[in-house]
């Protein structure tokens, strides 16, 4: 009788697993099959609805001065001679801090006077750069107005999800901002978004262990080892190990390196450099040799840097001025700002990336706003990054303003010393001094796949599994692999569509051995 | 005499081992929380203590606790998402603990069409990883005007329901049938017996499923903030606990201590949830044990 | 007959359209993705790339490196925490042991608390040489800190560790429930046999535990395997991709790299492994033959 | 005479472990009101699945369900009038012994008023009006077993289903709940159709027992009419402890000859064989004496000491063993050899093929 039983029991548990792989195999068919169909459908081109926009352009009175704080004026410069008779909405996706939402509320408010037409819908508190705004895109539910930063403002312009603001609005529109922010913004001479603030990292110091701002990396390092001397806390913490490439690429300019090469008039990493060795082995010389460099596991002022700066425990880090209050608040007078040192051995500064943020608006197919609703967007976006708004950015969270006119106000507000209290005008300066050292923050699409490279190799690098000149070449590899992967450089070998038969054979024997396994007979467990 | 000497030594020593084993595995679990709830009363937003003596605090500061009762973030408040996360995790609770008891009852007593087939499939096709399908959930669930609390209940139900259904399965099996039947012919329906009396015996597997379906969904933030970040007011506490500890925007600095305090004021529920329920769980789970050879 | 068969159809077949459309039609869609190149250049209109997506896996990818990961992982969790959540509740299952209800109480705890806020206070607890479990505990305990930025072993100790945390007291909760399902009776027996501790262990109670064991090892190891947090929050997969698992590695190819096409193929060769080891270990223990 | 219950050609088959059993094969049952008829069979017969069947509980797969002379086929349990107590009585654990009993009525919505004088009457009725606030956890197997019947008979019912309700209880127990069972039965004389695999249970309790073998009922009518006078050979073995003797026999003139001995031909039968047929002998032990000048002589093969009589096995030939009750406290010895005398008027033939009553089927044969 047992045995009868436990035979019938193998054969039904062969039959459920021969029918789970029936059902897989269907399953990976029916997936294939109606990705080959679709695929056909999808790939005669879309026409895209930008180009059928009437030339909107065409209208608008190249007049001197933009005015846009001008309702008027702005309604103009979009095309629009009266305000629609019925209400337009507009989403906006909002990425600013608790106090940077202060300004944007008061600028909220002043818009919605100046047109009563365009009523705003506000998502506050989205996060910059995410996946999210990808993910709505796809379902056509994008936000009209997106707040993001111009590197992956750059990377949502490859991927048509956002609007091309050459065909809708002057040239002229560009002479509005600081030509370094509005730069971020230009990719292959389109322009895909407004720029409401500039930022990039400094070097922010303790007054209590830090003299005087080291200007050499001589100096830098010599600061921190009399700091860890005679304080006993860090001279440095920078967390060189965490890092995916975007304050480290101040480092690697300083020694001379470029993260991007011309080749033939196309695009090639170009990581696999010496600067790239020095640079990596200047930090692990401070980190494990000299031991002044603190090699922390998290950055930012919530990160394990930023605590220990604010807990007195470190000297220096490097972080950007979207920390600013944290440090304020609880270093106060003792806190200092300065740009980032010149690189003893190549005469050349520590140069950060010079990013922007700013408003984007989405693409109809990603956001399915009408025209109208996009002229409202764009009054919204040139609204504001004008004068006031950025300013108020400025004057409420210390934004370094990107719009040309606020951001000369700024400077002359420092010049004359308003800020209060009066040790922030010194750190203002500090701040805004490092703008001149700076390098252009890559917006190519190619630049996507350079955090993960970097980062990969070297923390391998600072976990001392590697050492640099493997380093460097792994990251190089891993960054031209992405790009091969994602289809942004020709492969050395190219793929086909239809695999190698070798390959076919190895995937199918790597499904298929664990369920021969299965399906022999073997005592029961 | 010398035997039971050694009994009663080896007894003692046992003991000792026991005790101690138990002691420092309370103190490992407790650590943490302790930690947490040290963090929620102080009023630096550190994560990281920077001195031993920080774990006996010297003085309390109900700042962090404050601040998440008062602040109004973006027109919406901690109360009123906490508010929000109690209706959603409820609803959960309650469809899942439906869905689980159901299909268990279908499983153990009805004459489902090639049972066994069904039942492996619905259980390999939950090893597809939830990041992967987070995605194509959204796109799913945008496409049919889903992306708000009935569509959240439904995409978190059957993560809790399938794992407790087979549970569900075990224990009604042990329930004798006559106990519906005679509901049944006492005048109730099929549905109706099994409602009032196999969900009442099955009551410990009721208890899991409701407790593991709130939890999840009380837990979840990946979800909820894909689903529902455009309506403030509708946010979960825990996305509005990110917001207000400021953990999601970078353009800002994380408060740990009313990330802390927030933990504090979620998690309490859920322990003493956990810790009422627990016999009713030990129950639930000891179906597992029971399953025939 | 046929009537009664569709009458049960009635009651299986809310979780069956709910299973399909929360999980067949995710898999499906990432199956059909899969087969695309649905990627930063080509978001809006990508087209059919046959199996290139996996070509380049085997050709380019880590996969060899990522299938040991995410064995460590899976493997290194489970092993500990079952073998923790068995002890405690043998210990638990005493019954000369006082305060049991009380001790049980404390140790359910770490999984009663939200788990996205105990991650990161773990991963405020490992930092080097900072945080608590290196300032205080491990030095307490005369044991090497550990720092999980230098070292790949210290950072599998980290992951596990706080994935043990997490998870004991489940495993605690589903034994301590299994074992006070053996009917005294038998012990009774064994005793008048004059069998000692270990035989009445091995006889007794492992025997009776087998199914459960069997279970939980199975569904626990699936969770393990595609869970997700831990690894992301507190290592992010590093050092380089040393603690990357599929999953890991699947997501930041999607939202890094923003190449959905080659992240479902990740998660798609991720789930086959586990539906193939699920099926072996549902074939040997007969698990789901109780379920149906 | 209207039917009351009645079961027309039901066929009902399962499926255990992908093999398909049939459990009834068309069977037939009529029942009058107020009978107490007692379904007996072998475990694993199907009886109960006929109680399902009437209370609507299953679906026969072919046939009829009559109820009060009204086809209830398609009726779901609830609409179908009936009572019943199942085997292990099913009295929820978590409801008061109160609540379990008004359970019923409440499903039904009456009157909080109205279900409390109903219960207490019941109760009182059962003698358990004094648990009523207990809990199931607190009761012993008689009293669950009222609760079970109470609850049954609140709803005022009258056709009762009972599926074995005293296969739990102590022996002594036993007893008395089956005179209160019948008692109840005459007071409220309500249509009880009781299952049971308890023989004395049926000879005891039943104004009429319908046997249950092979899917359909063997026999049916009043008890010790079927003890007497079973209709067919199964149907006499198994009936009756020890069973009735069944022997091979073959007719010539006016007795029959079993292995060498010759037994005189009961009168009944006399028209209805004629010689060198071959029948089945039935004969019960108790109605076989041990006598000196007995027909037939065998050896005693096994004594079954029962305290007030004794069974003995006595072994005629290689093929035959006849039970013989013997009710002196004489003793008897394996291998001793004893002669015994068959009371031949309350002897039964069996056709030996059919193995059916040969009187019954003379009886059709006349129908007709």
């Amino acid at each position: 009788m047992g045995s009868k039983v436990k035979k019938i029991d193998y054969k039904a548990i062969s039959k459920t697993l021969v029918a789970v792989i029936i059902v897989v195999v269907i399953v990976i068919a029916i997936g294939g099959i109606y990705a080959y169909l679709s695929s056909q459908h999808s790939s005669t081109p879309m026409p895209t609805t930008s180009s059928t926009s009437t030339s909107v352009t065409s209208t608008t009175t190249t007049s001197s001065v933009l005015n846009t704080s001008n309702p008027q004026a702005l309604m103009q410069l979009v095309g629009l001679s009266t305000a629609p008779s019925t209400p337009v909405t507009i989403t906006v996706w909002n990425s600013y801090s608790t106090s940077e939402n202060q300004a944007f509320n008061e600028t909220l408010a002043q818009f919605e006077q100046a047109f009563p037409w365009i009523h705003v819908q506000v998502t506050y508190g989205v996060g910059v750069g995410t996946s999210q705004f990808e993910t709505a895109a796809k379902a056509g539910q994008a936000p009209i107005v997106y707040r993001d930063t111009s590197d992956s403002g750059g990377a949502l312009f490859a991927a048509g999800l956002v609007l091309n603001l050459s065909q809708y609005l002057p040239q002229s529109v560009t002479s509005l901002y600081v030509p370094t922010a509005i730069k971020d913004w230009e990719l292959n001479s389109s322009l895909y978004g407004l720029p409401d603030n500039v930022n990039y990292i400094v070097m922010f110091y303790n007054k209590k262990f830090v003299p005087y701002p080291p200007n050499t990396t001589e100096q830098l390092v010599q600061i921190a080892e009399s700091v860890n001397k005679t304080y006993h806390v860090w001279g440095i913490a920078y967390g060189a190990g965490d890092e995916y490439g975007y304050r480290f690429a101040a480092w690697f300019a300083g020694f001379e390196g470029q993260i991007f090469a011309t080749n033939n008039g196309k695009v090639v990493p170009s990581l696999n450099s010496t600067a790239m060795v020095n640079a990596l082995n200047f930090w692990y010389n401070l980190t494990y040799n000299l031991k002044v460099n603190y090699l922390a596991p998290s950055t930012g002022a919530g990160g394990a840097e930023g605590q220990l700066f604010v807990a007195n425990q470190t000297a220096i880090i490097f972080d950007g001025p979207w920390d600013l209050n944290a440090y304020l608040q609880a270093l106060g007078p003792n806190l200092g700002a300065a740009p980032l040192p010149l690189v003893s051995q190549t005469g050349l500064r520590a140069a950060p990336f010079i990013g922007s943020t700013g408003f984007l608006i989405a693409s109809p197919q990603a956001s399915g706003a009408t025209q109208l609703q996009i002229k409202a967007a764009l009054i919204f976006v040139l609204y504001f990054t004008n004068y006031q708004a950025d300013l108020r950015l400025w004057e409420v969270a210390h934004d370094i303003p990107a719009n040309l006119q606020a951001y000369n106000e700024a400077l002359s507000q420092l010049k004359e010393g308003m800020l209060k209290p009066t040790y922030l005008n010194q750190i203002m300066e500090g701040i805004l001094e490092q703008a001149q050292y700076g390098q252009q923050f890559p917006n190519i699409p190619q630049m996507a796949y350079y955090w993960n490279s970097f980062h990969q190799y070297a923390s391998e690098f600072f976990a001392n599994k590697i050492n640099s000149t493997q380093a460097v070449q792994g990251m190089e590899q891993a960054f031209i692999q992405a790009l091969v992967q994602n289809g942004l450089m020709s492969a050395l070998i190219p793929l086909p569509i239809l695999p190698p038969f070798q390959y076919v054979l190895a995937l199918i024997s790597v499904i298929l051995t664990p369920m021969v396994v299965v399906i022999s007979p073997k005592k029961r467990w | 005499m010398m035997q039971i000497k050694k009994y009663r030594l080896f007894k003692i020593l046992r003991l000792v081992i026991s005790y101690a084993v138990l002691i420092i595995m309370a103190a490992f679990s407790i650590f943490p929380l302790y930690y947490v709830f040290v963090t929620s009363f102080s009023n630096a937003p550190n994560l990281i203590s920077l001195a031993v003596s920080d774990l006996l605090p010297k003085h309390i500061y109900f700042t962090a606790y404050e601040y998440l009762f008062t602040t109004n973030l973006y027109g919406g408040s901690f109360p009123l998402w906490i508010r929000n996360s109690l209706i959603l995790a409820g609803s959960t609770a309650i469809i899942s603990v439906l869905l689980a008891l159901i299909t268990g009852y279908a499983l153990s007593r009805l004459n489902v069409p090639a049972k066994k087939i069904l039942a492996t499939f619905i259980y390999i096709v939950t090893f597809f990883p939830y990041t992967a399908s987070a995605v194509p959930l959204y796109l799913l669930f945008a496409k049919f005007h889903l992306l708000n609390y009935i569509g959240l209940i439904l995409a978190y139900t059957p993560g809790t329901s399938i794992f407790a259904a087979f549970i569900a399965k075990l224990s009604i099996d042990s329930i004798p049938a006559s106990y519906e039947e005679i509901a049944m012919i006492d005048g109730l329906s099929r549905f109706g017996a099994f409602l009032r009396i196999v969900m009442r015996l099955a009551l410990p597997v009721v208890a899991l499923t409701a407790l593991l379906g709130f939890s999840g969904t009380y837990l979840d933030f990946a979800l909820a903030y894909s689903f529902l970040l455009p309506n403030v007011k509708e946010w979960t506490a825990t996305i509005g606990l990110y917001y207000m500890a400021g953990l999601l925007n970078q353009a800002s600095a994380p408060a740990y201590n009313i990330f802390a305090a927030g933990a504090v004021i979620m998690g309490i529920p859920l322990m003493a949830l956990f810790i009422v329920s627990q016999r009713m769980m030990t129950r639930a789970y000891s179906n597992l044990a029971g399953v025939k050879q | 007959m046929k009537k009664e068969k569709l009458f049960s159809l009635f009651y299986i077949l809310p979780i069956v359209i709910m299973i399909l459309f929360l999980f067949v039609f995710p898999l499906l869609y990432s199956v059909y993705i899969s087969f695309t190149n649905l990627s930063l250049l080509h978001f809006l209109t990508y087209s059919y790339v046959g199996l290139r997506n996996y070509l380049i896996i085997f050709q380019y990818g880590y996969f060899l490196e990522l299938l040991k990961n995410t064995l460590i992982w899976t493997i290194g969790s489970l092993l500990t925490m079952m073998t923790l959540g068995f002890v405690l509740a043998l210990i638990l299952n005493q019954t000369d042991l006082k305060g049991r209800s009380i001790f049980y109480a404390i140790l359910i705890l770490p999984w009663a608390f939200p788990g996205f806020i105990s991650i990161l206070i773990w991963q405020g607890l490992w930092v080097d040489p900072y945080g608590m479990m290196n300032r205080l505990v491990l030095p307490l305990l005369h044991l090497p800190r550990v720092n999980s930025l230098t070292s790949t072993t210290d950072a599998w100790i980290e992951l596990i560790a706080t994935n043990d945390w997490l998870s004991f007291p489940y495993f605690m909760t589903v034994f301590y429930s299994a074992l006070q399902s053996i009917p005294r009776e038998l012990y009774d027996i064994a005793d008048l046999d004059g069998a000692n501790a270990f035989t009445k262990f091995f006889t007794i109670t492992l025997p009776s535990l087998k199914r459960t064991i069997a279970f939980v090892f199975i569904t626990s190891f699936v969770f393990t395997w595609n869970n997700f947090y831990p690894i992301y929050v507190l290592t992010g997969g590093g050092p380089g991709i040393s603690t990357e698992t599929f999953i890991v590695y699947a997501y930041q190819e999607a939202f890094s790299y923003n190449n959905f096409a080659l992240a479902a193929a990740w998660s798609i060769i991720s789930t086959i492994f586990v539906i193939v080891l699920g099926i072996i270990v549902i074939k040997y223990t007969r698990i789901l033959d109780s379920f149906t | 005479m209207m039917d009351y219950v009645k079961l027309e050609d039901i066929w009902k088959e399962y499926e255990e472990k992908k093999r398909k059993v049939q459990v009834l094969r068309g069977l037939n049952l009529e029942i009058e009101k107020g009978e107490f008829v007692v379904i007996l069979g072998p475990t694993g017969e199907g009886k109960t699945t006929i109680l399902k069947i009437i209370a609507g509980l299953l679906r026969q797969d072919k046939g009829h369900v009559y109820l009060r002379g009204e086809l209830v086929d398609d009726l779901p349990p609830k609409d179908r009038r009936v009572a019943m107590v199942p085997q292990n009585y099913a009295i929820y654990p978590f409801m008061s012994v109160y609540d379990n009993i008004a359970f019923p009525l409440r499903v039904m919505h009456s009157s909080k008023e109205e279900i409390r004088k109903r219960v207490l009457e019941v109760a009182k009725m059962l003698r358990i009006d004094n648990l009523l606030e207990r809990k199931p956890s607190q009761l012993s197997g008689g009293q669950m077993q009222r609760v079970a019947i109470a609850r049954a008979l609140v709803k005022e019912a009258d056709i009762i289903l009972m599926d074995e309700p005293l296969s739990n209880l102590d022996a002594q127990v036993r007893v008395v709940a089956r005179e209160e069972l019948k008692q109840l039965q005459r007071d409220l004389n309500p249509t009880i159709i009781y299952v049971t695999h308890d023989q004395v249970e049926a000879l005891s309790l039943a104004t009429k027992v319908a046997i249950l073998h092979n899917g359909v009922v063997q026999a049916y009518g009043d008890p010790m009419e079927i003890y007497k006078r079973p209709n067919s050979a199964w149907v006499g073995s198994f009936l009756g402890n020890p069973p009735m003797n069944i022997i091979r026999g073959e007719i010539e003139g006016d007795s029959i000859i079993i292995d060498n001995y010759r037994v005189a031909l009961p009168e009944e039968y006399k028209n209805l064989v004629k010689s060198g047929q071959k029948v089945l002998v039935g004969v019960r032990p108790e109605d076989i004496e041990i006598r000196d000048d007995g027909e037939i002589e065998g050896m005693v093969e096994m004594v079954e000491d029962l305290g007030p009589y004794s069974i003995i096995h006595l072994k005629i030939n290689e093929e035959t063993t006849i039970r013989v009750i013997e009710k002196s406290l004489s003793r008897r010895e394996r291998g001793e050899k004893v002669r015994i005398s068959i009371d031949t008027s309350k002897v039964v033939l069996f056709d030996a093929s059919s193995e059916r009553n040969l009187l019954e089927q003379y009886e059709k044969v006349k129908k007709k």
